[in-house]
């Protein structure tokens, strides 16, 4: 298997997983921790067709993915962490008040 | 049709649409503690509103031609969509009873307590709406007015309304969006077919006036627009939203629901119906002048046998609109000319109707006619003033009801001689159901105990009832000061209908003397000038 | 190269698995941990110097730390977490293999661009040559990521940040505090 | 708008002067209207004020009527164009030719008298300024229908008496009876005035005017079925304001006001106004035969039927209600004969002394402390003199006893019917007509006499203290009586002259060329006996063998049956209401109930509800669960793969 298909690959299972990952699990945490991954296998299908095709770029958008995927960490604890607060769970089965 | 815009620089209209905002502004600054100031300011700005309209009319030149203090500015250039206004002799008017209807409810707000300020900015909005919806020339500012005075109405109904004022909100919200909103898709049509046709999207109406239609897309399109003004207006099977709105909106709301807002369904058949869809407006005329006429009996018995005194003059209402629509239909100078006086009369006798059900409700809290008899004695300059807007309403001669409601039946006897016997009992159910109300509150014994504290009409109410008082013989004694503003547009409107009857004429009524059969051609009428004239200030002729 | 690639490639998968189905959010989080770090292995095994020292700084060094601090502060990791209903496993599980079907296929079969075509000149992963576009290229986006992150630790500041409530009751520096009285109270 | 109309006439002068006919009443009922509220000790000047402007309309009348003349059309008067539309231009204008000039001569007249008579009536009603007021404005809207140029100021005036007819039936609303009696007759006058209008429809779109001197040229350019159409689409109206069958169930309900008004509105002037209306469009029912011949009918029926009723009535003003109804009947026979002169002599005559007749009454009834059963009258003639003479008078006028004034109107009209051919459906009636007439009048004798004897001869049967009225009510009573005696014998053939333009040929030659004609002569003979024989009955019952009556009834069923058919008026009225009101009011409450709030709100409600379900559906699809929103999303996401990859 070539290298750039070997990744892109293996991106995909990544991603798949994370996917499952953030359907199946309950723990708001576990699932946050599952859209990091999905947002790594993406990093690495990017760094993969930046290599493929000599383009730094590809790179660069890596950079700003992890940036935001930073800020998304500050912002998405924190919300995690007042979400507890109000409910005293970060079940996504507890927290439903969105519920039509 | 050509419609030919009289373009001016001073943006007259546009200005006289927009000042009630300063009033929202004026209120909004007031601190809520303060109902009165807040009042002086809605009535400030809804003077110089009614002032600007004012103006308007008495610049407004009888015979010209096409639309006056026209405006067009470019809105959204990309989707072909313009910012048009402009008046002719049909929406002058119109604009004039809003103005002064507008101010005569904002100076009646006493009974309001809670929220003063929302209601008076609503009221002001609304007006906005109103104003925007008669100037309008392009279909989709036109749409955007239409729209915009729901909202306000809606609020109006909802917030300050009686006991089951949601339901009622509701109902009138979502009735009137039903058929607005199938009007917003022929809209859209029209503006791809003009692209289709002539190379760019348009909503102007004087550029629709040239679509070469099929007849089934005409009639299409026609019914969607028709079913959105028809539930305005509202014509026979969909006027049921009408009582309860009548019945549960404050009275200011209801003033403004009769006197204004009824009239913009029958405004837009006449504005838009008749010059886009002539065809179609021919085709239909037979089908509205049968639920015209259904309307009126129907509106009538119905209203006969209410108890409740709201809800007789709400039932009224349908009965009187089924003369407009009947007069509408009849396609012809008198019923045309008749139904838009009788849309005024109307908003004059009407909304005093409901202002005077609104003095007893804000005294008693209570509509129903049990609860009052004998009044006569008690309150005379009540009795006095209600008697008169009665007889308004009946369409006494010399009160401004009867030329309105006499033109409209002359015209539907050409059109139908026994669709016009039939609608002549609504003359007399008018007399039957009207004066038994004035009856069953007026007079009779008078019960001390229970109305004992009833007093007459205060200056304020008094105040209000005063211009509408006097329009009512103005227009009942000279009617001719308006008749003379309306004809040249109706005649241009016939003139445009004439010549697109389907296949065959409706049978002759009779073969002899039929000089009055022909309108005769309007020597205003324009002949090839399908551009827009754009004239600078020295060209206009005041 | 492929040696590695294919060793490391199956760690990072195993690790994953483990991140998704470990019953514990800690033990998660230790798995997600091992993931990040075998990705950066591939960064660097790609070339992408750059790339790979920032995956070991920024997610494994301060995401991944700030995830644990929050697991371990909340007391979450009491014991094995529940899953959704059997359900919603189902249907998850097949949507997901169906995704990842597709997504095979769609590698495998549909790639628009010749496979081994790639010019893989050392230059690409060179920081310096990332650190040049980033300030030129792509400054302004650069910059509006520094106001992102700005943004980001304003808005989580504010939303951490409730004094009035405690952020669980009977637990934490208060309670503890409240009890340190309680005692006193008790023993005066 | 030229405010002095047409000033190129010659007439200024008059032309001006004729506008203030109706503009005085106007100018007073303003006057009246606004002093409303004025102080106790200052309300009787109402009366005064009210009476003086009627007398200066009077006046006026006077001297314009004097200066007719010969011509056809003496005046004439536009005040503005009312509103055009199209072809059709209506002028608020007023013009006086002779027809017009009489009938003005007897409303501000005998109205001025009755203006008179009220002050004295209604000096201790409190709101005698509104009572004035509304008489005032009665009058005014009563010359406009007589003055007007053209169909519709004449339906100005048509509505604006119906409205002072309701205002004033109506006067003391305290007593419901009396605001439904008033209502009443505005309803029903309302059927007529539906037909009325239609009529003006048909005239309209096919002459091209409502003027009536242009109508009078170009009615004779009408398809005869047209003509027909018209006539009896106009005649709906005169049949609802003349009260003839079968709207006329409003005017013995309308007693319920006061007695001026009755003498007033509903026995000289208002319902006379649908007599006026078709001897004003003669030119038209002269060319409609078979309109008249209904017409005809009609007004023979009526006769008779209100003759009958009236035989039975007791209260004193209902007798005098139904007697105006039947002698209504006989101007609209003499219509139907196309004798409109005769129609509008019989009119005068009858304003005279059914005006007197009323006043009278009114001044017994005052007498009496407003009592109206003529059971509880008696003998007053003793305690009343001056009321019982004019009474007496005028009973004679109207029983058409020799050489009082309904002897010559009534004998014109049995006349006319007589020798003119009436053709309904193409049999001649006119001898079934004459004789139904003449048996009207023994009826008209018999109970006209049976109330002048109830209520002046006998013993006195009540309780108060009669007493004779002031002079105020007396004067106007014995002024009326003379005319009443006097005018056919003296003023009576040039009347008809007078009259000649609205005449037929053969009966303008005069009472003195007629007497000559052997029939005619036998007729006038035939019709003396048989009001003698009336009289002479009634008084041998009423006077004589007062307890007949009673016995009469006691031995026969069928006498029985008879008088309480007479006395509950045929029940009519009943009828009326089981047959078309009842009905409507259940169409009314069944179209409310059923076809509105059921059927069109049930559809309405219906679909909310049913949009309401859906909405529950989809309600329960939002768990409020982020993993179910996610599955959603990405079943959506693979489904937009798939249709990525496929296509």
């Amino acid at each position: 298997m070539e290298v750039t298909q070997f990744y892109l690959v293996l991106g995909a299972v990544l991603f798949t997983l994370g996917t499952l990952g953030v359907l199946i699990r309950r723990n708001t945490i576990v699932i946050f921790m599952c859209i990091e991954l999905m947002l790594n296998s993406v990093n690495l299908t990017m760094v993969a067709l930046s290599r493929q095709f000599g383009e730094v770029s590809g790179q660069v958008f890596v950079f700003f993915v992890m940036a935001v995927a930073a800020a998304e960490a500050a912002v998405g604890l924190a919300i995690i962490m007042t979400a507890f607060r109000n409910y005293h769970s970060v079940r996504t089965t507890d927290v439903h008040d969105l519920a039509g | 049709m050509p419609i030919e815009l009289q373009i001016e620089g001073s943006r007259l209209l546009t200005l006289t649409m927009l000042s009630p905002l300063l009033g929202v502004l004026l209120v909004g600054l007031v601190p809520a503690t303060q109902p009165g100031r807040a009042r002086g300011a809605a009535i400030l700005s809804a003077s110089i509103t009614f002032l600007l309209s004012f103006n308007v009319l008495s610049r407004f030149v009888t015979h010209g031609r096409g639309f006056q203090f026209a405006e067009r500015v470019e809105w959204l250039p990309a989707l072909g969509i313009d910012y048009i206004l402009g008046i002719d002799g049909i929406s002058l008017w119109l604009i004039v009873l809003t103005t002064l209807l507008t101010l005569l409810v904002v100076i009646a707000s006493t009974s309001i307590h809670e929220k003063l300020r929302a209601y008076l900015a609503s009221m002001l909005f609304l007006e906005v709406g109103m104003l925007g919806a008669f100037m309008a020339l392009d279909a989709l500012t036109f749409y955007v007015f239409w729209e915009l005075m729901l909202v306000p109405m809606y609020f109006l109904i909802g917030i300050w309304g009686g006991s089951r004022r949601i339901y009622a909100a509701l109902k009138f919200f979502l009735y009137t969006a039903f058929g607005s909103l199938l009007m917003l898709v022929a809209i859209v049509y029209l503006a791809f077919a003009h692209q289709d046709q002539f190379g760019e999207v348009s909503f102007f109406l004087g550029d629709w006036v040239n679509l070469q239609l099929s007849v089934r897309e005409e009639l299409l399109l026609f019914s969607a627009f028709a079913l959105a003004f028809a539930i305005k207006v509202p014509v026979f099977p969909f006027h049921t939203w009408l009582p309860d709105a009548h019945v549960e909106a404050p009275t200011g709301g209801s003033v403004i629901l009769a006197g204004v807002l009824l009239k913009m369904g029958l405004y837009g058949l006449i504005r838009f119906g008749i010059p886009v869809f002539p065809f179609a407006t021919h085709a239909a005329a037979p089908t509205f002048a049968v639920l015209g006429v259904i309307g009126i009996v129907f509106g009538a018995l119905v209203a006969w046998m209410q108890t409740d005194i709201k809800k007789l003059v709400a039932y009224s209402s349908v009965s009187h609109l089924g003369f407009c629509v009947l007069g509408y239909a009849a396609i012809n100078i008198q019923g045309m000319q008749g139904s838009i006086l009788q849309m005024l009369n109307h908003g004059v006798s009407t909304a005093a109707l409901f202002f005077l059900v609104g003095v007893v409700y804000d005294r008693k809290h209570t509509r129903l006619c049990a609860d009052y008899g004998g009044l006569a004695r008690k309150t005379p300059v009540f009795a006095f003033v209600f008697l008169v807007f009665t007889l308004s309403s009946v369409g006494l001669p010399l009160t401004n009801g009867f030329v309105g409601e006499f033109l409209i039946l002359l015209g539907s006897f050409q059109f139908s001689p026994v669709l016009a016997a039939v609608a002549v009992t609504g003359v007399i159910f008018g007399a039957m159901y009207m004066l038994s109300l004035y009856r069953r509150i007026m007079f009779g014994p008078f019960d001390e105990a229970k109305n004992g504290d009833l007093t007459d009409l205060t200056m304020r109410e008094r105040l209000v009832f005063a211009p509408l008082f006097a329009l009512v013989f103005v227009i009942g004694l000279y009617p001719q000061f308006i008749l003379d503003d309306i004809a040249p547009p109706s005649r241009r409107l016939l003139e445009h209908l004439r010549g697109k009857e389907p296949a065959q004429a409706p049978a002759a009524l009779e073969d002899g003397v039929q000089s009055a059969r022909s309108v005769t051609a309007p020597a205003d009428t324009d002949t090839v000038d399908y551009a827009i004239r754009v004239r600078t200030e020295e060209g206009v002729q005041g | 190269m492929i040696v590695a690639m294919w060793i490391f490639g199956v760690l990072t998968v195993l690790s994953a698995l483990g991140v998704v189905f470990a019953p514990r959010p800690l033990h998660s989080a230790l798995w997600l941990v091992g993931t990040l770090f075998f990705l950066a292995v591939h960064f660097a095994l790609m070339g992408a110097d750059f790339i790979a020292a920032l995956q070991v700084v920024v997610y494994a060094g301060a995401i991944m730390v700030l995830v644990v601090f929050v697991i371990m502060l909340l007391g979450l990791d009491e014991g094995p977490t529940q899953n959704q209903s059997r359900l919603t496993l189902y249907s998850g599980a097949i949507f997901c293999g169906l995704f990842l079907g597709l997504l095979l296929f769609a590698f495998t079969h549909q790639l628009s661009f010749p496979i081994g075509s790639g010019v893989s000149n050392g230059s690409v992963g060179d920081p310096r040559e990332v650190g040049r576009v980033l300030v030129t290229d792509f400054l302004y986006a650069f910059e509006v990521i520094a106001l992102l992150l700005f943004a980001a630790i304003i808005g989580a500041v504010l939303l951490a940040n409730d004094r009035k409530r405690p952020l669980m009751p009977g637990r934490g520096l208060k309670a503890v505090q409240g009890s340190a009285n309680d005692a006193a109270s008790v023993e005066a | 708008m030229n405010i002095l109309g047409s000033t190129l006439t010659g007439q200024v002068t008059e032309n001006l002067l004729l506008v203030l006919i109706p503009l005085f009443p106007l100018v007073g009922a303003a006057l009246l209207g606004v002093a409303v509220g004025i102080r106790e000790d200052r309300r009787w000047q109402a009366g005064w004020a009210a009476t003086l402007f009627a007398v200066c309309s009077f006046v006026v009348t006077v001297k314009l009527f004097l200066g007719i003349g010969d011509a056809q059309e003496a005046f004439r008067y536009t005040a503005w164009r009312w509103f055009e539309s199209g072809q059709l231009s209506v002028a608020l204008a007023l013009r006086m030719d002779r027809l017009a000039g009489v009938m003005t001569l007897v409303v501000t007249g005998v109205g001025s008298l009755i203006h008179l008579y009220a002050i004295g009536y209604m000096h201790e009603d409190e709101s005698r300024p509104r009572f004035f007021c509304y008489l005032n404005l009665f009058l005014f809207a009563m010359l406009l229908l007589v003055l007007g140029e053209n169909l519709l100021v004449m339906f100005v005036g048509w509505e604006g008496v119906g409205l002072c007819s309701y205002l004033l039936i109506g006067f003391w609303y305290r007593e419901m009876p009396n605001a439904d009696a008033g209502q009443k007759a505005f309803v029903v006058n309302r059927i007529g005035d539906a037909g009325f209008l239609l009529g003006i429809f048909v005239l309209f779109w096919n002459l091209g005017t409502v003027s009536f001197p242009e109508l009078q040229g170009l009615v004779g350019q009408l398809p005869p079925y047209l003509a027909e159409t018209a006539a009896l689409l106009l005649f709906v109206g005169a049949v609802g304001k003349s009260a003839q069958i079968p709207l006329f169930v409003w005017l013995p309900d309308a007693m319920a006001g006061p007695t001026p008004v009755s003498a007033l509105i509903h026995a000289a002037t208002m319902v006379t106004a649908g007599v006026y209306m078709v001897t004003r469009l003669g030119a038209l029912y002269v060319l409609a035969p078979t309109a008249l011949a209904v017409i005809a009918v009609v007004g023979t029926a009526t006769a008779l039927l209100a003759a009958t009723i009236a035989l039975a009535q007791n209260d004193i003003k209902k007798v005098l209600a139904y007697s105006t109804v039947s002698q209504l009947g006989y101007m609209f026979m003499a219509l139907g004969a196309a004798a409109f002169s005769n129609g509008i002599y019989h009119v005068v005559t009858h304003a005279f002394f059914k005006a007197c007749l009323f006043m009278a009454a009114g001044s017994v009834i005052v007498g009496c402390h407003h009592e109206q059963d003529m059971r509880h009258y008696g003998g007053l003639r003793k305690s009343m003199p001056l009321t019982f003479l004019a009474y007496l008078a005028a009973t004679y006028a109207i029983t058409g006893l020799p050489f009082g004034a309904g002897f010559f109107s009534k004998d014109a009209i049995l006349w006319a019917v007589y020798s003119h051919e009436i053709v309904l459906f193409g049999t001649p009636i006119n001898r079934v007509l004459w004789g139904v007439g003449l048996f009207t009048a023994f009826l008209t004798a018999f109970y006209m006499t049976r109330s002048l004897m109830m209520t002046f001869f006998g013993e006195y049967r009540g309780h108060e203290h009669p007493h004779e009225s002031p002079w105020t009510m007396t004067t106007p009573i014995l002024i009326l009586a003379v005319p009443s005696l006097a005018f056919g014998f003296l003023f009576g053939e040039e009347f008809l002259h007078f009259l000649a333009a609205w005449g037929r040929e053969d009966l303008n030659v005069g009472h003195a060329v007629l007497a000559e004609n052997a029939t005619y002569h036998l007729l006038e003979m035939i019709s003396m006996g048989i009001a003698v024989a009336g009289v002479a009955l009634a008084a041998f019952i009423y006077g004589l063998q007062p307890r007949l009556v009673d016995s009469l009834l006691r031995a026969a069923a069928v006498c029985r049956g008879v008088h309480r058919a007479l006395l509950n008026k045929w029940w009519i009225d009943e009828l009326y209401d089981a047959l078309i009101v009842a009905p409507l009011r259940k169409v009314s409450a069944v179209l409310f109930s059923v076809l509105d709030r059921a059927l069109i709100d049930g559809t309405v409600n219906g679909t909310a509800l049913f949009m309401a379900a859906n909405g529950e559906i989809v309600r329960r699809m939002h768990t409020g669960r982020v993993s179910s929103y996610a599955m959603v999303l990405f079943a959506g996401t693979i489904a937009a793969i798939i249709f990525w990859i496929v296509l």
